[in-house]
């Protein structure tokens, strides 16, 4: 059996939501006749008309803003942005409307929309389509931010957040959506808010989301030829954030290593050190260390493998959580430098 | 080798065009002047076939609510003063626009206002301290938007349009007739959101009426720096909305275009613009100091087109008005502005943990982590001002 | 007590206006139909004293380039079958408008092209693999864009317009007559920037041509999903900017109608908005599968307005080209795609120390730090590559 | 003598950057005649004419897009946003052009232009007018992200920002433009990149900027009746940000408390706690903790001070600090809740 691509069980969960609900209504730039431009809209103006999935004019706050309108007369719309930094000319709509509507009117009116948003790079995609944009959202209260990285999450959590009564940015790792699994369709997998291990392990803990749960997977496995055994969590969902899976992983570890594909500087990456190294202080054999994008635009094609932590990064990091308790000589010339 | 184009074979005489082609701007262009009904000494001027003149009860009910909107409106200011609002945008002078705007809608349409609109919603009958609520400053939306159909007051300029579309595409979608209808300001209009909310509505064939009040100033900057075009109503083109312009100081003129905008959108024809020519009397706000770029003489000028003195010249041409009438409807105007101040005087009360109550439906638990922080930061505080009385109290006996 | 409003006295014939205002919207409005200067078959069609006609050689030199432009457009297309290319946005069936927009501009003037430009590009004389190169993988943008006065190839949407307006505002005000020309798409014309963009420019009068290439298509999205409105042009009324609508197949009509653009912006009487209809022949991109959303019959149809073989046909009747330059031209442009094939053909390095260059003209702290540990990486690979190199060797001893 | 206000000090720096280079020009909504909603840009227009500061249509991406323009133009343009949550519409123009140009064009164009964001709470506002939008930016690389905490600093970082080569956020503290200072005029102070320890002290660290370092200074105060001698950081530069001087400080005091105003979650806060227990880990006698603004849109007035970091709050979080070397009881519930 050939398995089913993620693309494929977001098309699914989103058909399935469809036929469940009358109000769920998809809609955005090229998500009906094209069925999108990775087709996961695919078939759903066929099947439900274009009343239910249509194109709508070339304008992201236009969709956004259409959707907090056609969400405040009942339904529930679930709208596509092309790609990541499509959304940004949504971005107000996003932060003062969508995330905000429900807190303003005291919970009166409510905007159970999903944006969804093919996210990050590694598909050698060009200027402006790699990327990794959760952090903006995350950081922006009243919002849930979730991305799966697997292709039942992919289905179980887009239906959930179809069926959330507040607004969720529904992040999709572009470079997964061909990747296939052996999975019967529907499936209900762990809720929001639950971080899961995808796979044990005793000496470190890798945490990681989205596209970068496959390379802390393959890290971990890497890692077991010299010798570290490794455990891997996935957020699944970054808001609501699960700290109780991640805190009783690294109490028993006792090392923490975070992947992110972003960019560091004040990404999720840096809220999920932070978080666990208030959580595990005591526990902690070894900072809680960070593999990252790279603090640069996202680049072009032939130069992104530099830019995204690669399974030599994450190992690198991990040797570095001072397996002989000594302190990381990395950080000594900046202690000399700034003695004086 | 080069010769001149003259020198070519002409194309033969069935590919040209005798007839010139009917002009599909004209449907949509609006009427050449603002739409006047009455002078500004409350004559009736000419009557227009296309716009019904409203009747005579409409007008008057017009009139009294524009009253009690213009008392409503003073009074605010003055809660301004006596620190019991954060801060207020008047409307005082474009009576005829708040109020014209929701005489013309069904209590079942969708309102979208700005901040500017207090007084509108005043006049769509929803408690004005609900309506005051947001520049109180203990919740950002008084009043429930979802129950009065009506929006909450928005800050993030023209971003309602888009809304606006949204709402009337949807209520249209479940087979209802409801319109929207948004208010949106001159300055406003620059804004992306305005036009990618006309272009939705119109593209979607959303029954929307866009409301341009055009006051002349978006704070401190004048039209002139908004726009070039002859007047903003010929946006609507752009979009293939019909538009019409109408002199936002006439009452009987607004009422009268806006009836029609509102039946153009509630029959299935797409959505409607239109731009009320008018002015804003006070500063931006009351925090705004209006001397700094406009005169008084350009005030002044706009005194002279009072829309409230005009309505009541005309309605007293029209004899559904006279001293005893007026006299009435000031009365209770007053009664109006004397509830809304003795409510207003009473303090709000607010619980801080009410503040987590509605980020999301259930709060994450990071929320809750949150909010157990700040109870028990409120518990010590009630315990240590409990232990501070107590040893004042002891220190007393 | 109630009276009809026709009881009331009517205002002095005075107050009546007699004669109706010009209307300010005509002078703004595009033609009724799209101007054309040839027919499909390459007949001229009757003269406009609105638009002057392109000399014979200026046409001359717009069918040579648009020969070259066609043939560098599919060769770009054939080298993302080889893999030398990610992705290929062709504009073929638009060469009108590609080489016409660049003959109406001079080399110091502005120009704002989209990804869908590179023909476009080649046609400014900018070397085609350095047009390529955001397309190849290397470097977002591979010319120098100050140097050739072309801002990089712009991917979001519409946001070029409003860079544009403020290129020619920054030329104006140091004084130079430069000339921001912006190339958009149909559907970016739904982007709040462009209403952003027009604006901007037509309230500070900057001199700028926004060319819409109006081809019907925003990858599968048919212009009907954009806009309600009669066509694309009418939108400038709304801006009090004048625009015009023209067969983007008619090179000699696109040609002039730009020529008159420019003029008009360089003389200092602000913005000017050209719209164009015309047609992508090719899929949105090689990546896109057109048949999916459009039929091969309506392809068909425009294949019979082909630009190229229209102003051929006008040049022949013309006397400006037979088969002697026909064939010259099509040699230069075949000659031209070998020597792109070629130099497509080497592999360009990138250093991926490069990175960090020009985030900022001086890297920060963090960036020397993130640098360094790129560096000591790759220094390690290469340490390791080079061990098991000799390990090899050794073994291989 | 009166001193000098924040809201003068910026006013004179723009003003002597008109001064000193013709390519210098302000613009914005309000921005002329007005003077600016708070005055910063008064008498600009009556001393530079109407070619140099000038009001424009109201648009924000406008704005920034016609700055970009202007800028490849050669000129440098100084904007105003006139709130931080209106500055929103303008963030594709800032993440997607202002942040990429120079990088995009391998440095043949480049973004000299200041975006001036008056930000954060404090002063009563109504919604949308508080909002800390710092980590939005500060995350973008390409941005450097610079907010004053003093009258000295709001003159002579704005002035390098004016000066500098690329595109910088120039954030301005609601709350301080009114605090007045004894400066006088012109006046230059550490450069970009340099924090300043605003009060020494050896227990711990506070590490703060722009609208949070009154509140450090203050609970300095107060903490020493308690005992403790706090030092203050103000950080100054959130892009660049120095590493070395909260690193040296950290690794003498031994504990650390980040205080920022805006939301917690992926902040710029969680990035500075990252960094100092990678940094310092070995140093630290307690995990970093933080002092934030509350994960929720920003509140009405009246309920604004629950939102705030508090001089209360912040010595709540010193005395977690684990003075008598005992991990902190909060978390150990969530401890056990996941033991499972
Ligand atoms: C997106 C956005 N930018 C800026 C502001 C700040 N602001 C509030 S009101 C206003 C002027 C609006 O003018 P106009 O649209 O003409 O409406 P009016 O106030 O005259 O009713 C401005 C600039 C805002 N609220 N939203
Ligand atoms: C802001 C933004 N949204 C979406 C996209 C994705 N996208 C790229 S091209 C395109 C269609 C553009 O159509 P049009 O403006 O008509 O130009 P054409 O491609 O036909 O030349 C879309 C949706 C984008 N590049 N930018
Ligand atoms: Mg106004
Ligand atoms: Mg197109």
């Amino acid at each position: 059996m050939a398995g089913t691509t993620m693309a494929k069980a977001l098309n699914a969960a989103l058909a399935d939501a469809m036929a469940a609900d009358e109000r769920v209504v998809v809609f955005g730039e090229d998500v009906g006749q094209l069925g999108g431009v990775f087709r996961i809209t695919d078939g759903l103006l066929a099947r439900f008309g274009d009343q239910r999935c249509f194109d709508t004019p070339l304008a992201e706050a236009g969709i956004v803003g259409f959707a907090v309108g056609m969400a405040m007369s009942g339904l529930r719309p679930v709208v596509e942005m092309q790609f990541d930094a499509f959304a940004y000319p949504a971005f107000e709509q996003i932060a003062s409307h969508v995330a905000k509507l429900r807190n303003r009117t005291r919970g009166a009116l409510s905007v159970p929309i999903v944006i969804r948003v093919p996210y990050a790079g590694g598909i050698g995609g060009v200027e402006h389509h790699c990327d990794s944009s959760e952090a903006y959202y995350a950081h922006t209260p009243g919002l849930k931010v979730v991305t799966p990285a697997t292709v039942e999450d992919a289905y179980s959590l887009l239906r959930e957040a179809i069926a959330d009564p507040d607004p969720v940015v529904f992040m999709e790792p572009k470079k997964l959506y061909f990747a296939s699994d052996q999975v019967s369709l529907p499936v209900t997998a762990e809720p929001f808010g639950r971080a899961v291990v995808r796979r044990p392990g005793r000496d470190a803990t890798l945490v990681a989301y989205g596209p970068s749960v496959p390379v802390a997977l393959e890290a971990a496995e890497a890692a077991r030829e010299e010798g570290w055994d490794l455990e891997v969590i996935d957020c699944r969902t970054i808001v609501p954030f699960d700290d109780e899976t991640i805190s009783a992983s690294v109490r028993r570890t006792g090392r923490c290593v975070v992947i992110q594909e972003a960019q560091s500087f004040a990404g999720v990456g840096a809220e999920i050190a932070a978080r666990v190294q208030e959580r595990c202080f005591h526990s902690l054999h070894a900072p809680v260390l960070r593999v990252s994008g790279l603090d640069i635009p996202y680049p072009a094609p032939m130069l992104e493998h530099t830019h995204l932590p690669s399974v030599d990064r994450v190992l690198d990091a991990v040797a570095r959580l001072q397996w002989d308790d000594q302190p990381d000589r990395r950080w000594l010339p900046a202690l000399e430098g700034s003695a004086a | 080798m080069t010769t001149t184009p003259q020198a070519v074979r002409r194309a033969s005489p069935r590919t040209r065009r005798a007839v010139t082609p009917p002009d599909p701007a004209r449907a949509l262009l609006p009427s050449l002047e603002p739409v006047r009904m009455i002078d500004e000494q409350g004559n009736r001027l000419p009557e227009r076939s296309d716009y019904p003149e409203p009747s005579a009860d409409a007008l008057r009910e017009l009139y009294r609510r524009m009253v009690i909107g213009r008392r409503f409106d003073l009074q605010a200011t003055t809660l301004t003063k006596q620190g019991r609002l954060a801060v207020y945008p008047s409307s005082r002078g474009q009576e005829a626009c708040q109020v014209g705007a929701m005489l013309a809608v069904r209590p079942t349409d969708w309102v979208f206002p700005t901040y500017r609109e207090s007084m509108a919603l005043v006049s769509r009958d929803i408690d004005p301290v609900e309506v005051l609520t947001l520049l109180r400053g203990d919740w950002h939306c008084g009043y429930d938007p979802a129950a009065r159909r009506t929006a909450p007051q928005c800050t993030p300029l023209a971003t309602q349009t888009v809304h606006a579309a949204g709402v009337a595409y949807g209520e249209a979608y479940q087979g209802h007739d409801t319109v929207a209808l948004a208010f949106i300001g001159d300055g406003a209009t620059s804004e992306g959101d305005f036009h990618e909310g006309v272009n939705f509505a119109a593209v979607f064939k959303a029954p929307v009426v866009f409301f341009v009040q055009n006051n002349r100033y978006a704070i401190s900057v004048p039209l002139s720096r908004q726009t070039a075009a002859p007047s903003l109503a010929y946006k609507g083109v752009g979009y293939g909305v019909p538009s019409e312009q109408v002199d936002g100081n006439d009452p009987v003129a607004v009422l009268a275009v806006l009836n029609r905008a509102v039946a153009h959108a509630r029959a299935g024809n797409g959505p409607f613009l239109v731009e009320a020519h008018t002015y804003r009397m006070e500063p931006h706000t009351n925090a705004d100091d209006a001397s700094r770029y406009r005169d008084g003489a350009e005030v002044d000028a706009w005194r002279d087109r009072d829309p409230i003195a005009r309505l009541a010249a005309y309605l007293r041409h029209l004899g559904v008005l006279d001293d005893g009438a007026e006299a009435g409807i000031a009365a209770e105007a007053e009664a109006y502005a004397a509830d809304l101040r003795a409510r207003m005087n009473v303090q709000p009360t607010v619980d801080p943990l009410s503040l987590f109550d509605h980020v999301f439906a259930e709060p994450t638990p990071q929320l809750v982590e949150q909010r157990e922080q700040v109870r028990a930061e409120l518990a010590a505080d009630a315990e240590q001002a409990a232990d501070e009385r107590d040893a004042h109290e002891r220190g007393a006996r």
